[in-house]
C-alpha cells in the first residue's frame, strides 16, 4: 500500500521531469496562445486581385461617379470615381456603404408572391416565368376592362428605364404614370413661366461668389451633395459668400458666413423685400433687365388690360417695413443683404428647400429667380443656367390599339397636365387623395420609388394603398412599398445592373452617366427593363409590339448607339465645354425676354401671388410649427440608411428606438418641455412620441424633426427606429404647380 | 461532528448554525459566481462599462481590496522588520484578510479583462514601461507571497498537524516567515505605489495625472502610504466585526490599540501629504493644462465637491485625530468609527482616482460621462465579499487564526 | 539582403474645420475600409465603434446667435514625448506601439487582451472596445476588405492612419524599384471620400507635401496641445471660438495664443 | 536489530521499486511527447492532386514565371486556373493526377483548392515585394526547394491552431537547421534585426509592430 | 518577461524591473525549497511525528 502510493507518485514525478523535456507543454502553449488569438468564429476575409470597377451611384439622382474596389469577384469599397466632373472623388455617406444595399439583409432574394395578409411578412418563392405570366395575365384582365386603371409610380424622369415605362404605359394605355416630382419640377416649371424655356436648371456655383439660399439643403444633400460640398468648400478658399435664410440652424446655415433665421414661410416674402430694396435704389443690372426683360414696368395687355409691372408691385407692396414685419427679419438686414447681393460679383439667389424632395411653392422659386434676373445672372458665369433636357432616346411612339387609345384619353387620376396645371407632368402628391376619393386603381405597378413611406399623408396614404388590389413593386430592397406588396419582382441592385443615368440635378453642363454591373447578381433579380420587355412580350398584342428588342442590354446599347463606347470605358459622357445660350437667344416664347410678369401670373390675376406661404392647421389648437431637419447622415428618399451610417446618428437625434425633436429652450420653458424627456407631438396629420432635444440653433415657436426615419421594413438595422416625418404632415398643392409645397405643419407639442 | 478538526480548547458554534451561515452566504457567493460565468461565456457587454468608462466599478473594487488589504504587509513590515512583536497576535487574521483581498483583486481582474485567455500576455509580453505591468507581476507575486504566509495557518488545523511532513513544513515556513515578509513587503510598496500610478500618470486625463519624484508620480507614494495607513484599520475592523458576530473576544486591546496607534500616525501623515499633493495639483499641475481645480467638481450631477471633503476631511482628518488620541483608541465606538470612516476615505479615494478620471470631460465640447453598474458588475463585486465571510468562517472554525483567543475565552472544565 | 529602411516620416492630417460640413462621409468611409463591425442599435455612442468621429461642437450662444462647427476626429497617432504617447506607454502587453519610420500609433489585435488602460489614458477618446463579437449579417461578410485583420470581442481597436495603405504602396514601390512613396499613393480612406476636400494628409516633415504648408496657417490648432500628447492631427478654422474649444483654458488667461506647431 | 534489517530491505526493495516506476513515468513521458504528441496535434491532410514543380520549372524561366507579382506589387501567390489553362486545355501526359486535374476543373472552370503551405495568419501583413524586390531575396530562403520537387509533400495542419505546419516548422521541437525551416514571428524579427531593417519601434527598438502586423 | 521574448531589450528599465521581479521571485522561490526540502528531511528523521497532541 505504502509502496504502491509511493511508487505512483514516483511515476507522476517521473512523467512530469519527462514531460518537461518534451516539446509537448510548450508547444502547446504556443498553439493554444495562437488559438486565443484567432477564434475560428472571427471570418478571414479571403485576399486575392485588387481590381477597380467604375460606375454610376445610382442612390439619388446626383449622378455621381464610382470606383469599386474589388478583390477578386468580392466588392469591397465604394470609393468616389477621381475627376468625375459631377464628385471629383469625393462621395457621400450613402454611396459610400452602397456596398452593404448589396450584400445587405434587406434584399429581395427572388421573386415573391404574398400569401399570408398583406404586409404580414410571407411570403411564397416562385420562379420568373411565373412572376412574369402572373403579372402578364393580370394586366391583360385588367387591359380588358379599364388599362387606365393600372397606375405606374417611379422615380426618374430621364433615360431609358423611365422611358421604357412610359412607353409601357403608353402602349398598354394608361396615361397614370407618375414620376415622383423633386425641386427639379419646380425649377422646370420657373424657367418655362419666367423664361420660356423646357428645359433643366444648372447652377454654376463653382464659379458663383455669392450665394443666397432661400433654405436649400446646400451641405444637407442638394442634386450630388459631393458636388455642392465642393463648391462650398471652393467658395471658403476663394472667398465667395454663402448666406442662408432658414429659420433653423441647419448645417448650410451653420456653414454658411451669414445665418438669416426667418419667420418660415416667408422665404418668398424676404426675396421681394431684397428686391425691393434693389430697385428702389437702382442697383439692378439695368442692362439685362431693360433689354432682355418683360413684365418689369407696368404694361398694357393685348386684351387692353393694364398690369401692374414687377417694380411697382414690389415698390409697393414690399417695403422694408412691411417685409420685416412679415419675415422677422430686421429691415437693415435686409437692406445689407440687397447691397450685398448686388455688390457682389457673380451672385446667385437658390430656391428649393432642404435635400428638394418637396417640390415647394412656385411663387417661391418665381421670386427668387426674380432676384437672379435683377442682377442679369442668367445664363452668366456663377449663374443659373438653362439646359436641354436628354434627347439621345429616339424611339419613336409605340403604335396604340384601340384599347390604348381609350385608356390613354381618359383624364390622369392625379390631374396633372390639366388645365389647372398645365406645365405640370405628374403629381404623387394627390395620389393618395384621388384614390381614397374613388379613383380606380386595379393594378399599381412601383420601380424605383418607395411611396408606402415617402408619400405625406400618414393614414390617408395607408389608407389609399390598402385599396389598391393589386401592388406590384419592382424594388431590390424589402421597402416599405414591397413589404406591402402582392408582387415582388426584385430588380438588380445599382451596383449588378447596366443604366443610363443622365443629366443629374442641378449641374450646368450635360453629361450621362453610366451605371454598369460591378459584380454579379448576387441574388436571383432580374433588371427591370428586362421584366417590363417580357412582361410585354408574355402579354402580346400591340404591348408586345412596342418591345422589340431583346433584352435591357440591347434596348440600351441600340438607343445609346455611338455614345455607348464611350460610356462602356469611361463610366460617363461629358460636354465639358458647354455654354448656356447668351441673353438674345436665351428665352423662349414670342417676346423672346425673361419674364417678371406676364398676363397669366401678375398681381391682380392671382390674388395672393408671392404672399406668404400657406400652412395647414389650425394655430389655436396647434400653436408650434413642425419642419423637417434634413440630414446627410439620414437618407430620407425611398431607400432607407445602411447599417453604417446609422451608426453615424448622434444621439440626440435618435436613441435606442426613439427620436428627438429640436425645440428651442424658450418655447421648451413655454411648454413645460425638458430637455431629453418624452413628448407627445401632434399635428392635423397624425401624433408621434417623441422626446426633447433643446437646441438654440432652432427659431422659437418651432419644432424640428428629422427625415428618413421610422422606416417599418428594411432590415433589423433601421426598422422600426423613430418617426416618419411623412406620417405628421400632409400635402399642400401648390396653386400654380399643384405639387406639394408643404414645407411644414402647425403641430403640438405637450409633456408625455 | 466536525470537532475533531475544530482547534483544542476553544468553543465553536453547533455545526448546523454554522452551516447555515455558510449556505446563506453561499447562495451570494453563487450569484457572483453565475454573474461572472456570463461575463466570462458572453463577454464584457454583460457590464454597463463602456468606450468612456473602460475602467469602472471592479477596478474601483480592485484598487479598494488591495488598499484594505494592506494591513497584511504592513503589520507583517512592522511585526517582522519592525519588531513589533504584540502583532503576532493580530498578524494571522491580518494575513488571511490579505489573502482574501488579494486573491479576490485577482479574480476580478481575470474577470475583467475582454480576453481572458490571453491575459497572460501581460507577463509574456511585459512592457515595463506600463504601471499594470508593475501591478500584475507584484500583485501575483504578492500573492504568492500570501499564500506562503497563509499555508503555515492551514498546516495548524488539528488533523492537518498530525501529518508529521506538514508539522515540519509549518514549522520551518514559520521560521524563514521574516524572509516571506520583507519580500512581501517589498512588492506591496511597488504594487500599491504602482497602482497609484496607474492614474497619475495618464498625462491625457488632467483629473488624474501627478506630477513625479524619480519615474513615478505622487500617487505612487500617497497609495503605498494610504494603504498602509487604512490596510490595518481594516484588520482591525474586521477583528471588530468577527468580534461582534462570534460574541467573544479574540484580540487583546493592547494590540489593538498599538495597531490603531501606528496606523492613525500613518492616517495623520498621509492624509498631510494628501493635502499637499492636492494643493499642489490645483495650484500648478492642473493650471497647467487649462484647468482650475473646480472645473473637476462642477457640472457634475451627482456630487459636486463633497467628494472631496468627504475624502480628505470625513474619510481622513477625522479618523486620523481620533486615532492618534489615546481618548479616541481607548472609546470603543470612537476606534470603531475612525476605522469606520477611514476605510470609507480610501474607497472614495480610489473611487475618485479611477471613475472621477474617466468622467470629467477633458475635451471642452463633451460633458460629464456618466455610468451606474449592471447587476453582474455588482454582483461580482459583491462575491469577493460573500467568498471572504466563508474563507473567515472556515478559518476561524477550523484553524488557531487568534493566538490569544483561549487565553481570552478559557473554556470551563466541566 | 538588403537593407531597405526609408527615411524618417511624421504622418499626420491638417481637417479645415470652414469645409467639414459634418456630413459623415469620413465615418462611414473609414468603416467600410477597415471593416468596423456594426450592430443593430448604435444609438450609444459610448459602445459605438466609429475610428473617426464627428463631433458637434456648439458655441453656447442662445439663439439666434448660435453656431455649430463640425469636428472630425480620428486617432491623434500622439508623438507625446519622443514617441511615448499617452496610450503607448500604458499598454501592459506592449499591444499599441509608436514607429519612428511613420509616426503612427499601431494596435495589435491579436496581442491585446482587452484591459482597456489604454481607452483611460487617451483624452480624445479614439479608442474602442468590442463589447460585442462582431456579426456582420449572411452575405455581408462579402465586403470585408482582406487589407485590415478583423477583431474579435474584446479587444480594443482605432484608427491606424489606414496603415495598410501605406503597406501596399510600399509594396508597389518595392515592385518599382523606389524606396520612397509620393504623397498621393498613401492617402487615408477618410481624406481620399472627404467630399468637402477638407482633410489633407501626408508626411508633416516633407516640405514637398501640402500638409507641410497647412499645418504652419497661422491659427492652426491641435486639440489639448496643452497636456504634452502633441498630436499628429491638426485643425484649421476661421472661428475664434472653435479653436478656442480645441483646448482648456483658465478663465482669466484671456485672448487665446493660436499656436501653430509642427 | 531484524526490525532494523527489515525497514532496510523494505526501503531497498521499495527503491528499486520507485525508480522503477521513476524510469517507467519518464520514459512514457517522453515517448508521449516526442512521438505521440505530434501525431496527435497534425491531421495530414493531401493536396486536391499532387503537382511536379520540377517538371514546370524546366518548361518556364523561374519561379516568378508562375508565382509572379502583379502590377500593383501585390504578389499572386499560388497560380489561377486561367494560367494554367492555356497548356492543360487538353490533357498532358498519362499522371492520374493530370486527369484530374482537366476533368474536374479545368472542364469545369473551376479553381484548384490548393492547400497553402505557407499560409500566415490573418493578422500578418508579408510583403513579398519587400523581400524579394527590395530585399533581394531568393524564393529558397524561406521556401526551401520546393522548386526542384517532384511531388508535394501532405499538408499537415495544426488541429489547434488550423495552421500548416511548415509555419512551426517539421522538427516538433522547433529546431531549425535551414532559413525556411520554420515562419514565425520571432524568425522574422531575428533577419530583420540582423538586416537592420525598420527597427523603429518605440517600445522594443526593434521592429515596429505594423511593420508585418496589419 | 524572459530574455527570448519578443518583447525584452536589456536596457536600464528592463534591467531595473526585471532585477527586481527575478530577485523576489528568487527569494519566494529559494525560501519555499529550503522549507520543503527541511522539511522533507526532518520528517525522514522522524521530527514532528508525536510531539503534537499536547504541544498547543
Amino acid at each position: 500500500m505504502k509502496i504502491g502510493r509511493r511508487c505512483f507518485l514516483s511515476f507522476l514525478i517521473g512523467g512530469a521531469a519527462g514531460t518537461a523535456l518534451t516539446p509537448l507543454p510548450w508547444k502547446l502553449t504556443d498553439d493554444l496562445s495562437i488559438w486565443t488569438q484567432t477564434w475560428p468564429w472571427t471570418p478571414v476575409p479571403p485576399d486575392g486581385e485588387i481590381n477597380y470597377v467604375n460606375s454610376t451611384c445610382m442612390l439619388c439622382s446626383g449622378g455621381c461617379g464610382i470606383t469599386v474596389r474589388k478583390i477578386d469577384d468580392r466588392a469591397v469599397k465604394i470609393e468616389g470615381m477621381k475627376d468625375h466632373p459631377v464628385n471629383n472623388g469625393g462621395l457621400c455617406i450613402m454611396g459610400l456603404s452602397g456596398l452593404q444595399l448589396l450584400y445587405g439583409p434587406r434584399r429581395v432574394k427572388e421573386p415573391m408572391k404574398r400569401v399570408g395578409e398583406r404586409g404580414e411578412g410571407r411570403w411564397e418563392k416562385i420562379s420568373w416565368d411565373a412572376a412574369i405570366a402572373e403579372l402578364a395575365q393580370k394586366l391583360n384582365t385588367v387591359r380588358g376592362s379599364s388599362p387606365e386603371s393600372v397606375a405606374c409610380i417611379t422615380d426618374e424622369s430621364f433615360g431609358t428605364v423611365p422611358h421604357l415605362f412610359k412607353r409601357f404605359m403608353a402602349a398598354y394605355g394608361s396615361p397614370n404614370l407618375m414620376i415622383t416630382p423633386t425641386i427639379q419640377d419646380s425649377y422646370e416649371q420657373t424657367l418655362k413661366l419666367m423664361q420660356g424655356v423646357d428645359g433643366i436648371p444648372g447652377f454654376d456655383l463653382e464659379n458663383s461668389k455669392f450665394v443666397l439660399s432661400f433654405g436649400c439643403g446646400i451641405l444637407e444633400g442638394w442634386g450630388s451633395s459631393s458636388r455642392m460640398f465642393q463648391a462650398h468648400s471652393r467658395w471658403t478658399e476663394t472667398g465667395g459668400k454663402l448666406v442662408q435664410v432658414e429659420p433653423r440652424l441647419s448645417v448650410t446655415a451653420a456653414k454658411a458666413d451669414k445665418w438669416v433665421s426667418l419667420n418660415p414661410g416667408t422665404e418668398a416674402v424676404l426675396a421681394l423685400g431684397i428686391a425691393q430694396v434693389i430697385i428702389k435704389d437702382g442697383l439692378y443690372n439695368k442692362d439685362f433687365v431693360e433689354k432682355h426683360c418683360a413684365g418689369f414696368e407696368d404694361w398694357e395687355g393685348e386684351d387692353g388690360k393694364k398690369y401692374q409691372g414687377f417694380k411697382n408691385f414690389v415698390l409697393e407692396a414690399f417695403t422694408p417695413d412691411t417685409v420685416a414685419r412679415l419675415t422677422g427679419v430686421s429691415a437693415n438686414m435686409i437692406q445689407d443683404l440687397a447691397t450685398n447681393f448686388v455688390g457682389a460679383e457673380k451672385p446667385i439667389a437658390l430656391a428649393g428647400r432642404g435635400k428638394g424632395y418637396t417640390p415647394g411653392s412656385l411663387h417661391e422659386f418665381m421670386a427668387v429667380h426674380a432676384l437672379n434676373a435683377l442682377v442679369g445672372n442668367i445664363n452668366q458665369e456663377g449663374g443659373v443656367w438653362t439646359l436641354d433636357r436628354p434627347d439621345y432616346i429616339g424611339w419613336g411612339e409605340p403604335a396604340q390599339d384601340p384599347v390604348a387609345q381609350k385608356g390613354n384619353g381618359t383624364p390622369r387620376i392625379d390631374g396633372a397636365g390639366t388645365e389647372r396645371y398645365a406645365n405640370t407632368r405628374s403629381m404623387v402628391n394627390t395620389f393618395a387623395e384621388a384614390v381614397n376619393n374613388g379613383a380606380a386603381v386595379e393594378v399599381l405597378l412601383v420601380s424605383g420609388e418607395n411611396p408606402c413611406y415617402t408619400l405625406r399623408g400618414g393614414e390617408a396614404v395607408k389608407k389609399a394603398f390598402e385599396k389598391i388590389p393589386y401592388i406590384v413593386s419592382f424594388s431590390p430592397y424589402m421597402d416599405e412599398t414591397a413589404a406591402g406588396a402582392d408582387l415582388i419582382l426584385p430588380n438588380h441592385t445599382y451596383l449588378e445592373r447596366y443604366q443610363d443615368v443622365p443629366a443629374p440635378f442641378g449641374l450646368p453642363i450635360p453629361i450621362i452617366g453610366m451605371t454598369r454591373p460591378v459584380v454579379k447578381p448576387q441574388c436571383d433579380s432580374k433588371h427591370v427593363g428586362d421584366t417590363l420587355i417580357l412582361t410585354a412580350k408574355k402579354m402580346g398584342g400591340s404591348v408586345r409590339d412596342a418591345f422589340g428588342w431583346e433584352n435591357y442590354e440591347a434596348c440600351l446599347k441600340e438607343t445609346l448607339g455611338d455614345l455607348w463606347g464611350t460610356l462602356e470605358s469611361d463610366g460617363f459622357l461629358v460636354n465639358a465645354d458647354y455654354t448656356p445660350p447668351a441673353w438674345d437667344m436665351a428665352f423662349g416664347d414670342e417676346s423672346k425676354k425673361f419674364q417678371f410678369f406676364n398676363e397669366s401670373y401678375a398681381h391682380g390675376n392671382n390674388k395672393d401671388i408671392f404672399s406668404q406661404l400657406r400652412i395647414e392647421g389650425d394655430p389655436g389648437a396647434f400653436p408650434l410649427i413642425l419642419v423637417p431637419a434634413e440630414s446627410m447622415r439620414i437618407a430620407s428618399g425611398p431607400v432607407a440608411d445602411t447599417p453604417f451610417v446609422m451608426k453615424t446618428i448622434p444621439d440626440n437625434v435618435l436613441k435606442d428606438k426613439e427620436i428627438f425633436v429640436e425645440v428651442n429652450p424658450a418655447t421648451a420653458a413655454a411648454y413645460g418641455l425638458r430637455d431629453g424627456k418624452s413628448a407627445a407631438l401632434s399635428t392635423p396629420a397624425g401624433r408621434a412620441r417623441v422626446r426633447v432635444n433643446l437646441c438654440e440653433g432652432i427659431r422659437p415657436g418651432m419644432v424640428a424633426m428629422a427625415t428618413g426615419l421610422g422606416r417599418s421594413a428594411n432590415s433589423r438595422y433601421i426598422a422600426n427606429k423613430g418617426v416618419n416625418f411623412n406620417d405628421l404632415i400632409r400635402p399642400v398643392p401648390d396653386p400654380i404647380s399643384g405639387l406639394d409645397s408643404a414645407w411644414g405643419i402647425r403641430a403640438k407639442l405637450e409633456r408625455a | 461532528m466536525d470537532s475533531a478538526l475544530i482547534p483544542k480548547g476553544v468553543k465553536r458554534a453547533p455545526l448546523w448554525q454554522f452551516t447555515l451561515f455558510i449556505g446563506i452566504v453561499g447562495i451570494v457567493l453563487l450569484w457572483g459566481v453565475y454573474a461572472m460565468v456570463l461575463c466570462w461565456l458572453k463577454g464584457l457587454n454583460q457590464t454597463n462599462m463602456n468606450d468612456a468608462y473602460g475602467f469602472a466599478l471592479w477596478i474601483w473594487a480592485d484598487l479598494a481590496v488591495i488598499a484594505l488589504g494592506g494591513g497584511a504587509f504592513f503589520s507583517g513590515f512592522l511585526k517582522y522588520i519592525i519588531g513589533k512583536d504584540e502583532l503576532k497576535n493580530i498578524i494571522n487574521y491580518a494575513v488571511l484578510i490579505g489573502f482574501i483581498c488579494y486573491s479576490s483583486a485577482l479574480l476580478i481582474l481575470a474577470i475583467d479583462i475582454g480576453q481572458p485567455l490571453r491575459g497572460w500576455f501581460i507577463f509574456w509580453h511585459a512592457n515595463v514601461h506600463s504601471m499594470l505591468t508593475e501591478v500584475a507581476f507584484c500583485l501575483s507575486c504578492y500573492f504568492a507571497v500570501l499564500t506562503i504566509e497563509y499555508i503555515p495557518l492551514i498546516l495548524e488545523n488539528r488533523q492537518i498537524d498530525k501529518v508529521p511532513f506538514f508539522h515540519n513544513l509549518g514549522h520551518n515556513m514559520h521560521h524563514v516567515m521574516a524572509v516571506f515578509a520583507a519580500t512581501g513587503a517589498f512588492l506591496s510598496f511597488f504594487h500599491q505605489g504602482s497602482l497609484g500610478g496607474v492614474t497619475g500618470v495618464l498625462f491625457g486625463r488632467p483629473f488624474g495625472f501627478r506630477e513625479g519624484v524619480l519615474i513615478w508620480p505622487t500617487t505612487f507614494f500617497l497609495f503605498t502610504w494610504s494603504a498602509a495607513a487604512v490596510g490595518p484599520c481594516f484588520t482591525l475592523l474586521v477583528t471588530k466585526i468577527t468580534e461582534k458576530v462570534t460574541g467573544k473576544k479574540l484580540v487583546k486591546d493592547n494590540v489593538v490599540e498599538l495597531l490603531a496607534k501606528i496606523s492613525g500616525w500613518m492616517l495623520a501623515t498621509y492624509i498631510i501629504a494628501k493635502i499637499i499633493d492636492t494643493w499642489y495639483w490645483a495650484a500648478v499641475t492642473a493650471p497647467e493644462s487649462g484647468f482650475s481645480m473646480m472645473d473637476f467638481y462642477t457640472n457634475n450631477p451627482v456630487y459636486g465637491i463633497w467628494i472631496l471633503v468627504l475624502e480628505i476631511v470625513i474619510g481622513g482628518v477625522v479618523p486620523a485625530l481620533i486615532l492618534i488620541t489615546d481618548a479616541g483608541r481607548k472609546n470603543k465606538t470612537a476606534l470603531i468609527t475612525a476605522t469606520v470612516l477611514a476605510v470609507i476615505g480610501i474607497c472614495v479615494n480610489r473611487w475618485v482616482m479611477v471613475l472621477q478620471v474617466l468622467a470629467v470631460p477633458v475635451l471642452p465640447f463633451e460633458s460629464w460621462f456618466m455610468y451606474f453598474p449592471s447587476w453582474q458588475e455588482i454582483a461580482t463585486t459583491i462575491l469577493p465579499v460573500a467568498y471572504g465571510i466563508i474563507l473567515i468562517g472556515l478559518s476561524h472554525r477550523y484553524l488557531p487564526i487568534f493566538p490569544q483567543e483561549r487565553e481570552l475565552n478559557p473554556i470551563e472544565e466541566s | 539582403m538588403k537593407s531597405t529602411n526609408t527615411q524618417t516620416k511624421k504622418y499626420g492630417m491638417v481637417i479645415d474645420l470652414d469645409k467639414c460640413t459634418g456630413c459623415g462621409a469620413c465615418m462611414v468611409a473609414c468603416m467600410a475600409e477597415n471593416n468596423v463591425p456594426f450592430k443593430e442599435n448604435e444609438s450609444n455612442k459610448q459602445d459605438s465603434i466609429t475610428w473617426l468621429r464627428v463631433y458637434k461642437m456648439d458655441n453656447g450662444k442662445p439663439y439666434p446667435e448660435n453656431d455649430i462647427c463640425y469636428l472630425p476626429r480620428p486617432c491623434m497617432h500622439c508623438e507625446g514625448h519622443a514617441g511615448h504617447s499617452p496610450c503607448v506607454s500604458v499598454c501592459p502587453a506592449t499591444a499599441t506601439d509608436y514607429s519612428t519610420e511613420t509616426g503612427i500609433v499601431s494596435q495589435i489585435y491579436t496581442r491585446c487582451f482587452g484591459c482597456r488602460y489604454c481607452m483611460a489614458a487617451c483624452p480624445y477618446h479614439v479608442r474602442y472596445f468590442n463589447w460585442w463579437d462582431p456579426v456582420w449579417p449572411e452575405g455581408m461578410e462579402k465586403m470585408l476588405s482582406p487589407n485590415v485583420s478583423v477583431r474579435t470581442r474584446g479587444v480594443v481597436e482605432k484608427c491606424s492612419f489606414c496603415f495598410h495603405r501605406y503597406q501596399l504602396a510600399m509594396e508597389k514601390a518595392h515592385y518599382e524599384g523606389r524606396e520612397e512613396i509620393e504623397e498621393e499613393e498613401y492617402q487615408t480612406a477618410c481624406c481620399q471620400a472627404c467630399p468637402a476636400d477638407a482633410i489633407t494628409f501626408g508626411d508633416l516633415y516633407n516640405p514637398k507635401h501640402k500638409v507641410f504648408e497647412l499645418k504652419q496657417t497661422p491659427g492652426a490648432f491641435r486639440l489639448l496641445e496643452r497636456l504634452g500628447t502633441n498630436p499628429k492631427v491638426f485643425y484649421l478654422t476661421s472661428r475664434d471660438w472653435v479653436r478656442k474649444q480645441g483646448d482648456n483654458y483658465l478663465k482669466n488667461e484671456g485672448q487665446v495664443i493660436a499656436k501653430g506647431g509642427h | 536489530m531484524s526490525a532494523i534489517e527489515e525497514k532496510k530491505a523494505k526501503t531497498d526493495s521499495g527503491a528499486g521499486f520507485i525508480l522503477l516506476f521513476f524510469i517507467l513515468g519518464l520514459v512514457s513521458s517522453l515517448l508521449t511527447g516526442w512521438v505521440a504528441f505530434p501525431k496527435l496535434l497534425y491531421s495530414q491532410k493531401s493536396q486536391p492532386f499532387d503537382f511536379n514543380h520540377a517538371i514546370h520549372l524546366d518548361m518556364v524561366d523561374g519561379c516568378e514565371s508562375c508565382h509572379f507579382f502583379r502590377e500593383d506589387g501585390t504578389y499572386a501567390g499560388v497560380p489561377k486556373l486561367a494560367q494554367c489553362i492555356d497548356c492543360h486545355e487538353e490533357v498532358q501526359g498519362g499522371t492520374e493526377d493530370e486527369a484530374i486535374f482537366v476533368e474536374e476543373y479545368v472542364a469545369n472552370y473551376r479553381e484548384v483548392p490548393w492547400l497553402i503551405y505557407s499560409e500566415q495568419p490573418d493578422c500578418v501583413f508579408f510583403s513579398h515585394a519587400a523581400h524579394v524586390k527590395s530585399g533581394g531575396m531568393d524564393c529558397v530562403t524561406c521556401h526551401g526547394n520546393i522548386g526542384t520537387s517532384t511531388s508535394l509533400k501532405p499538408y499537415e495542419e495544426n488541429r489547434i491552431t488550423g495552421y500548416s505546419r511548415d509555419i512551426w516548422g517539421k522538427n516538433i521541437a522547433g529546431i531549425k537547421k535551414n532559413t525556411w525551416d520554420r515562419m514565425k514571428m520571432d524568425d522574422c524579427a531575428a533577419c530583420h534585426r540582423e538586416n537592420g531593417v525598420k527597427q523603429n519601434s518605440v517600445q522594443t527598438h526593434k521592429g515596429a509592430c505594423f511593420v508585418c502586423h496589419k | 518577461m524572459f530574455p527570448f521574448s519578443f518583447e525584452w531589450i536589456w536596457d536600464m528599465s528592463h534591467m531595473v524591473f526585471h532585477g527586481g521581479l527575478w530577485y523576489a521571485l528568487t527569494i519566494i522561490g529559494l525560501g519555499m525549497t529550503f522549507c520543503i526540502i527541511k522539511s522533507v528531511v526532518d520528517t525522514m528523521q522522524g521530527k514532528g511525528a508525536h510531539h503534537d497532541e499536547e504541544h498547543h
